[in-house]
């Protein structure tokens, strides 16, 4: 129960992009086509479950273990640096078609603020191993979900008569301030 | 000569290049944590501080470091000069560490930092970045403080804290909600655009990555 | 350029040709264009007209519960949105069409939602962002993708929260118009909050406690109807939202009938029934594909109820249709219907 | 190329190396202070919601492998005065933690004192201000505190919710609620006497 | 009895009242005639006849070797004029042959040879008809014997006479029926015949139940169903009448004889029987000019290259003030003319002239996405978008969106409360799918 | 205790690093994959305005075909000669002189000349217009709805005020963009040195195209007569037509043209400065 509410939560009604403004950049930048929409979501939903699932161990045995928590924003980025490039490298060598799909997102990621957010809101709230990874997984599904419709309504966009000076960064904006509006909906919705 | 160009580095980041607006960078921040003007202001400090320190850090040691772990070793740098700006804070002013929360620690992954790093310290020499970094984080901390400003007053009908709109003013509660938050960000990218399209007739837009 | 030395016998045809005066060319020539030369005997202007004609019930309705300040504010906000969208087409040097009705829909509507002791002043704000913004920043009609009405008044909520949820009895209770407005609870907020329920004939006159339109579900009914017999309105999508709140509410109420409300209030409470009937089907912001418009009704009804029992706010109806809007261009782009002969 | 291989093992370790070890350093010095703030946060609530007290001690308890903690209140002559203890649980838009002050008769409540909430300005927050907090001063405990709406309190175990903000009262009332049980149960009266 | 048809679609006015009631007339011989060498789908034809030479009434005067292309006579006798590029009532320049007559007419049916059905075989039917110059006479003016030939490995087993007649405005399938109701069967048994089907339909609209009554009369007991269909456009379009019909869908980018299945119009059938039975070419038709442009609304069996503005002034000439529209064919389908002096062909099946008010208006408001478009495409298309999609020359997109698949009914325009030119749209699309897929 | 936090985290930060860097040096080998870097520096050559002047789908495709030698040096019509040369010296090849074509639009029958025979009413677009047959009388003619200029990505073009467009022939680039975007075919790219060319496109006879424009070539033949040299002029379908093979590039044949529709020289060439100085001022 708690591991779906967790789910819900994560993907749903605290979703990273229009509660907590991370992953702004991409949510703004790679979001005019669904095609990339959703693939910059798979594989930022991808590198997240991942992050979640190294940077617990990272945390609890060597960290907290060695007394340094400190370390942690350091670790932690290294960790995900690591991994971004790995999972960029592997799947470029292992599938093509979906590195041409994929691959130019990856190193986007790194940068991306919502996957170092998740490994420190997961410290934060204490979630054990396997919250941890479900928290990942389900705010990655958020993301993707966020920049899926975004990505939607843009691509209906282009179609109609925004006015010039609002087009692009602002119009996005605008339309997310309005999403966040109405993802109000679900505020109160899982307490605790 | 050489005073004008670095007078010309400090410059751009004011207007020209000015980070949320025309860059459109370490936007997350600039939606975060802007509900009062002082949360702007400390954050764009600390921005500041981490910026200047890594285009230091990354200008001095750009030869020496191998392509193929020049980000990794960069954002270690930077890692390493947020840990001490959020540590700082929580030292010396905890409730303004409070309020920025986990947003500290996100300037490490803020695009602004290893975007000026990577696109300029990288290629430059100390005295140029130093300008650099401190024009661009200025421009970032007047942008923080600008959307700050607004989302006070129209939010709480205070500035800094001190109530300027009398009690007729029923606050704005959406000001400071995320909505209020996109929505003037927004506004004041469009109001850039239209000052560029007067200015220049055109529009300059890039987007972070 | 013209070569006067060369002028020959051709040139004195040509010009005698030109000199023809061109009011007479100007009846010869016919007219051309690409088919179908023929068309339908339908605009704009009469589908927006009539549906304010099918509003006029409800706002009745709300005058009658609530007096003439309900007049006063419908009338606010309808000259607000008209004045907005007047300025924002002046200022973008468009032309202005601030009378093809749907303008005041959105006025009239946005006012519905609002409770009955809104302040002017907030009542012509929202009615410019919802507009403003919700509506011209996207250019115009047709180009809007949230439900401008429904926008503005989440707006309002996000900005006056208690404004916006401090209801007052009707006055057919008994409470004097003007009077500092009583605090009341609407029946959703009993059900929620204290766990009373409300009896289904109030809520189907009106006699209770609301938005000023949310009040008497059987005035929207007529408009709702009149607007079908007209067909300007999908069946699918008002009765698909009520059925899908129905069901999906029946479903709760079946599992603990005690704590959930049943089916019948769930349709007649709040802002159902002027959502099913007046703003989801919104064919601006509702989807065109008839899967889609199933998705859409289904997972609206769906999210109402869920927020309705379980969220932090008393009344999904609202979020439910402005966060289907949201998904409404992807789900237009994936229910594309198979094509006449398509993978047989 | 083991020549890159090198250079690249050379340049992150000693990067690596360094920065942890500034890091250290400044923790080294920061962390008191800190961890000083932190202290002062904790004793200037405590000595909000038990104003008798002028010092305070840790009890601690291990239930279920989780750790249940209260702060004994004592005055100047080292007799306890009531426990304090935080309240957390979800309001409407995040956690809401409320230090809590028990009076050592363990019938009443001494004051509370909202420490983190993520309520909406204006509305939910308004259970930081002291109108809200104030109505807990002395509030019956038995059988369990409740709020009403609209009205004033009619029972002693009774506080007025906000209006606009039911569920941000009915959270801190029921944050309150649990958080209560909990510490009866763990830190009995006469545990604590002692 | 629940009347067969297809899924979506409009109900137009139909307007048909102006003229269904009136006989064919003969249209008075004309002075001069413009014989276009392409008036079918195809190869053009290649001129038989110079400047100057004498023709006779039947006379072939073009020819081309390719399969896809179909012979034109010359309408009536008298003499090649000349042979340049005129304008062409189906958009353009076209090569044509302009004859001046020499005031005599030929009778065909007396003293024909009035051949027998039963003693030709197939492959003789549909050299006649390739000979004659039959071409589709519902508007696209398919040559009639390449649908009669289907490779081998295609079994046809139905065949279908369309006599919807959905376009508004048009009659001169309905009178045809209601008047020679043998000769369309007789034709229609000399099609089937030649394309080797034994059962035969006939799909008409119910708003034409004389027409119905009179062909159930003719078929009666015979393999030929007369099937009554809804009032509908586009009833009439081959892939809606087969599914009315028979109940196949023709699969996207196939033709009616991969469902086994060959649809011909009446005027058609009636072209066959007199070019079996008498051996008179496709030299002219019926045609129905109406609308409210023109005095007195007709059906005049016009002989082909007969210049509109003749035609038209039999009627009593158009509305000479306002805004006049003259279209070849209805007004759904039609072509609009930028002058009168086209010449009939073999696929005008009515001249339409609007004005006034029925002429519609050249501004449009924003999509309101009210979905009626939609709702109304009888191949399941999303209009609004690839409207859009044409307009923005976003090519790709178009097609993906199925814009190719467009039978161009126009429904989508008709309905629009936008008056958005959707058609015309998607049209300018595909012309640019097709340009790029030619680079 | 301090000096115990200290190396502890200094080896642990160390140790991290060094086994990130041995393990990206590790992927790195095993799981490099080559790719052409010949591409991006390609690019960086390229103008990248993808405008297709190079018939391919965009400056990537073209410059993977450089590389795979499908596409000449001097293919990029819109990087002209400097371009051609850089992307030579790269690639180590000879550099090729580039013919520099312009675009030249046949067609002078404008509002003042032509007669309009109908209304039209649709989309203003030259294709969709060209669907229903126009407005003038003459099929050959521009439309004048500038399809060709909208399709323009270099500002070569603009509409003059007969409704005509006007190629600026020192922005023009020879991309083929405004050949594409005509559906009357009117434009077509001409090497810059020509100078004699037959502004009409009408193939009707004489006595038709006369009566319909005023500057129609009405295929009275004198300008083949005229011509010096034995079929530097062709009449072909009643047009005719300059063969440049052959023509002597004189202005010889325009001399008796009776329509003014072959011309000679640069008088319709124009550059963009003369174009918008010789507009008349508008009050501001
Ligand atoms: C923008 C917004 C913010 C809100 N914030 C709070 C809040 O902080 N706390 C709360 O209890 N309710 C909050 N609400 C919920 C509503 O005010 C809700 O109607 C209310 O809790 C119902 O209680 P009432 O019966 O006292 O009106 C908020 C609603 C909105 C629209
Ligand atoms: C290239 C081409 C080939 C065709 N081949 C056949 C054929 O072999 N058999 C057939 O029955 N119809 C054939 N058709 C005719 C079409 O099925 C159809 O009858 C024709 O396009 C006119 O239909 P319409 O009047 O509905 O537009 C062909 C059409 C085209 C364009
Ligand atoms: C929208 C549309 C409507 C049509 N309506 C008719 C019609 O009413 N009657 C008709 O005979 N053909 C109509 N056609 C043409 C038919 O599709 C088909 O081409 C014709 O019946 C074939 O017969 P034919 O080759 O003898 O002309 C229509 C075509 C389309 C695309
Ligand atoms: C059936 C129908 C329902 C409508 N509902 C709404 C509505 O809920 N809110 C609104 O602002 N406008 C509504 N309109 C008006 C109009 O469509 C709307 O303002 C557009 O969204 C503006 O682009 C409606 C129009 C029709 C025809
Ligand atoms: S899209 Fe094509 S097939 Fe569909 S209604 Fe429009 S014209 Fe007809
Ligand atoms: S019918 Fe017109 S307004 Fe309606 S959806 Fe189609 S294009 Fe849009
Ligand atoms: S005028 Fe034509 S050829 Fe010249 S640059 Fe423009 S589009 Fe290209
Ligand atoms: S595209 Fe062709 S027809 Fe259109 S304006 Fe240009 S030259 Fe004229
Ligand atoms: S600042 Fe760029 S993703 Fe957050």
């Amino acid at each position: 129960m708690k591991l779906i509410l967790i789910f819900i939560s994560a993907s749903l009604i605290n979703n990273f992009v229009l509660t907590y403004f991370l992953g702004i950049c991409p949510f703004l930048g790679v979001s005019n086509k669904t095609e990339d929409a959703l693939n910059m979501g798979l594989a930022t939903t991808f590198v997240m479950t991942l992050t979640a699932a190294v940077t617990w161990p990272i945390y609890t045995y060597i960290l907290v273990k060695f007394n340094v928590p400190f370390l942690s924003y350091v670790a932690f980025i290294i960790a995900i640096a690591a991994l971004v490039q790995f999972v960029e490298m592997y799947i470029r060598k292992s599938s093509p078609t979906i590195y041409r799909a994929m691959g130019i997102y990856l190193p986007l990621i790194t940068t991306n603020c919502a996957v170092l957010g998740l490994a420190l809101f997961m410290v934060l709230r204490e979630y054990n191993y396997i919250e941890s990874i479900i928290f990942g997984f389900a705010t990655g599904v958020g993301f993707t979900l966020a920049m899926l419709m975004m990505s939607g309504i843009r691509e209906e966009l282009e179609f109609a008569d925004v006015p010039e000076v609002f087009q692009g960064v602002s119009i996005t904006l605008i339309i997310a301030g309005m999403m966040a509006l109405a993802f109000m909906g679900f505020a109160g919705l899982i307490r605790g | 000569m050489a005073n004008n160009t670095l007078w010309h580095e400090f410059k751009k980041g004011l207007w020209q290049d000015i980070p949320p607006f025309r860059l459109v960078l370490g936007t997350c921040p600039t939606l975060a944590v802007t509900n009062s003007v002082i949360n702007g202001i400390a954050m764009g400090m600390a921005t500041l501080f981490v910026l200047l320190c890594a285009n230091i850090t990354v200008s001095a040691i750009r030869k020496i470091v191998p392509g193929q772990v020049r980000i990794a070793a960069y954002v270690v740098l930077i890692a390493l000069y947020v840990t001490v700006a959020d540590m700082f804070l929580a030292a010396m002013f905890p409730p303004i560490s409070k309020a920025l929360g986990p947003y500290v620690p996100l300037i490490v992954v803020n695009c602004i930092i290893l975007a000026r790093a990577e696109g300029f310290a990288q290629k430059n020499p100390i005295m140029p970045s130093v300008m650099d970094a401190l024009g661009i984080g200025i421009g970032f901390t007047l942008s923080l403080a600008v959307m700050g400003l607004i989302r006070e007053i129209f939010g709480f009908g205070s500035i800094l804290d001190i109530k300027i709109l009398g009690d007729w003013f029923e606050p704005w509660i959406v000001m400071i909600l995320p909505a209020g938050a996109f929505f003037v960000f927004g506004f004041l990218v469009a109001l850039v655009n239209y000052l560029s399209i007067k200015q220049k007739g055109k529009k300059t837009e890039t987007v972070c990555h | 350029m013209e070569r006067n030395d060369l002028k020959s016998m051709e040139d004195k045809t040509i010009d005698k040709l030109q000199e023809k005066p061109a009011q007479e060319k100007q009846i010869e020539r016919l007219v051309v264009s690409s088919s179908p030369h023929f068309l339908r005997d339908e605009n704009i202007h009469k589908i927006m007209h009539t549906v304010v004609l099918a509003l006029l019930p409800a706002m009745a309705a709300s005058v009658y519960f609530f007096g003439l300040r309900a007049a006063g504010l419908i009338l606010v906000s309808v000259v607000s949105c008209l004045l907005t969208e007047y300025a924002v087409q002046k200022l973008r040097e468009k032309p202005v069409t601030m009378w093809d009705g749907s303008a005041i829909i959105t006025g009239i509507l946005l006012a519905l939602t609002l409770p009955p002791g809104f302040p002017y002043y907030a009542a012509a704000l929202g009615s410019a962002f919802a507009i403003g913004i919700g509506k011209q920043l996207f250019g115009g009609l047709g180009y809007n993708i949230f439900n401008p009405a429904l926008l503005g008044r989440a707006f309002l909520m996000a900005t006056y929260p208690v404004l916006t949820t401090t209801w007052s009895e009707p006055l057919t209770k008994g409470v004097k118009a003007g009077v500092d407005a009583v605090s009341a609870a609407t029946p959703l907020a009993l059900m929620k909050f204290e766990g009373k329920m409300t009896s289904h004939l109030d809520m189907l006159f009106g006699n209770v406690a609301g938005s000023m339109g949310e009040t008497s579900a059987i005035a929207i009914l007529i408009g709702g109807l009149y607007l079908r017999y007209r067909g300007y309105i999908n069946w699918k999508l008002p009765l698909g939202y009520l059925g899908s709140m129905a069901v999906f509410g029946g479903i709760f109420w079946l599992i603990n009938p005690t704590k959930y409300p049943d089916p019948l209030f769930h349709i007649l409470a709040g802002g159902a029934m002027l959502g099913a009937w007046f703003m989801v089907t919104d064919m601006v912001t509702s989807p065109v594909t008839p899967l889609g418009q199933w998705l859409f009704v289904i997972c609206g009804g769906l999210l109402a109820v869920i927020i309705r029992l379980f969220g932090g706010l008393p009344e999904g109806v609202m979020y439910s249709i402005l966060l289907m809007n949201a998904f409404v261009p992807l789900l237009d782009k994936h229910t594309r219907p198979k094509f006449f002969g398509e993978e047989m | 190329m083991n020549n890159v291989v090198t250079k690249m093992l050379l340049v992150l370790t000693v990067i690596g190396a360094v920065s942890g070890g500034i890091l250290a350093g400044v923790f080294h010095v920061a962390d008191p202070l800190i961890q000083a703030n932190r202290e002062k946060e904790l004793k200037e609530a405590i000595f909000v919601v038990l104003p008798e007290a002028k010092d305070y001690k840790l009890l601690e308890k291990e239930v279920d492998k989780a750790k249940v903690i209260a702060y004994k209140g004592i005055d100047a002559e080292g007799k306890p005065v009531g426990l304090a203890f935080i309240a957390d649980g979800g309001g409407f838009q995040g956690n809401i933690r409320v230090m809590v002050g028990l009076n050592i008769d363990y019938l009443k409540l001494k004051g509370i004192k909202v420490l983190e909430q993520n309520e909406t300005p204006g509305l939910g927050n308004r259970i930081k201000e002291t109108v809200f907090e104030g109505q807990f001063k002395n509030l019956e405990i038995k059988p369990k505190v409740e709020y009403i709406k609209y009205r004033k309190p009619e029972k002693p175990n009774q506080i007025t919710a906000i209006t606009g903000a039911t569920i941000s009262s009915d959270a801190v009332v029921k944050n309150i609620n649990n958080a209560v049980e909990k510490v009866l149960k763990n830190f009995p009266q006469e545990e604590v006497l002692k | 009895m629940s009347l067969k048809t297809f899924d979506h679609g409009i109900h137009p006015s139909y307007n048909k009242e102006l003229t269904n009631h009136k006989k064919i007339e003969k249209a008075n011989l004309p002075k001069k005639v413009v014989i276009p060498l392409q008036q079918h789908i195809g190869a053009p034809c290649k001129p038989l006849v110079k400047k100057g030479d004498a023709v006779a009434e039947g006379q072939k005067i073009g020819e081309a070797s390719a399969f896809v292309t179909s012979p034109v006579h010359s309408s009536i006798s008298g003499k090649v004029k000349d042979i340049e590029k005129l304008p062409y009532p189906g958009g353009g320049k076209v090569l044509s042959v302009i004859i001046e007559g020499d005031g005599t007419a030929k009778e065909w049916g007396n003293g024909g040879i009035g051949l027998d059905l039963e003693s030709l075989t197939s492959e003789t039917l549909r050299n006649i008809i390739k000979e004659m110059g039959i071409v589709g006479m519902g508007g696209a003016a398919f040559p009639t014997h390449v649908k009669l030939s289907p490779p081998k490995e295609k079994k046809i087993d139905a065949f279908i006479l369309n006599g919807c007649e959905c376009e508004p405005y048009l009659t001169s399938d309905h009178r045809i029926m209601v008047e020679e109701p043998e000769n369309v069967v007789w034709g229609m048994k000399a099609l089937m015949k030649a394309a080797g089907v034994e059962n035969g339909f006939i799909g008409i609209e119910e708003n034409k139940s004389d027409a119905i009554e009179a062909l159930e009369k003719v078929t009666r007991g015979s393999n030929i169903k007369v099937m009554s269909l809804e009032t509908k456009y586009p009833q009439g379009a081959e892939k809606m009448l087969i599914k009315a019909v028979v109940g196949r869908k023709v699969p996207v980018g196939k033709l009616p004889m991969d469902v086994g299945v060959v649809v011909n119009n009446v005027g058609t059938a009636v072209a066959v029987y007199g070019a079996v039975k008498y051996s008179k070419p496709l030299i002219e038709r019926v045609v129905t000019i109406s609308g409210n442009g023109v005095k007195e609304p007709k059906n005049l069996l016009v002989r082909i290259g007969t210049s509109f503005e003749d035609v038209l002034n039999q009627c009593g000439g158009i509305t000479k003030h306002g805004e006049r529209e003259v279209l070849n064919g209805g007004p759904m389908m039609g072509i609009a003319q930028t002058t009168l002096d086209v010449p009939v062909i073999k696929g005008t099946s009515g001249i339409t002239v609007l004005a006034g008010k029925e002429i519609k208006p050249s501004t449009y408001q924003p999509c309101i996405r009210c979905g009626s478009c939609v709702e109304v495409c009888p191949v399941n298309l999303m209009p609004y978008k690839l409207g859009d999609l044409g307009r923005l020359y976003r090519l790709d997109e178009l097609k993906a969106w199925g814009g190719l698949v467009c039978i161009e009914c126009g429904c989508c325009s008709y309905t629009c409360p936008s008056k958005r030119p959707l058609l015309h749209w998607i049209r300018v699309g595909k012309i640019k799918v097709r340009e790029k897929e030619k680079v | 205790m301090t000096g115990n936090i200290v190396i502890i985290s200094m080896v642990s930060m160390g140790g991290i690093g060094a086994a990130l860097s041995l393990f990206l040096a590790y992927a790195d080998k095993k799981l490099k994959v080559e790719e052409d870097p010949r591409i991006e520096a390609l690019l960086n050559i390229l103008p990248n305005t993808n405008c297709g002047g190079c018939g391919r789908a965009g400056c990537r495709v073209f410059a993977e075909a450089l590389i795979q030698g499908t596409a000449s040096v001097t293919g990029c019509v819109a990087g002209g000669q400097d371009i051609a040369d850089s992307i030579a010296k790269y690639l180590g090849v000879e550099s090729v002189k580039a013919d520099r074509v312009v675009a030249v639009v046949l067609c002078r029958g404008g509002e003042k000349e032509t007669v309009k025979n109908a209304v039209y009413k649709g989309e203003r677009t030259c294709v969709a217009a060209n669907l229903t047959g126009g407005e003038k009388a003459c099929t050959y003619s521009c439309l004048g709805y500038a399809d060709c200029v909208e399709a323009c990505k270099f500002d070569a073009m603009t509409m003059n005020d007969n409704g005509l467009p006007v190629v600026f022939y020192d922005a023009c680039v020879g991309c083929w963009a405004c050949a594409r975007a005509c559906p009357r075919d009117i434009i077509e790219m001409h090497p810059m040195e020509r100078k004699l060319f037959n502004y009409c496109r009408n193939k009707d006879k004489g006595a038709v195209a006369r009566k319909i424009c005023k500057v129609s070539c009405i295929a009275c033949g004198l300008c083949v007569k005229d011509c010096a040299v034995e079929g530097g002029i062709e009449m072909i379908d009643n047009l005719a037509v300059v063969n440049y093979e052959k023509c002597p590039q004189d202005d010889q044949p325009t001399k008796r043209c009776p329509t003014t529709c072959i011309l000679f020289g640069e008088e319709e060439k124009m550059t963009k400065d003369a174009y918008y100085s010789s507009l008349p001022k508008k009050a501001v």
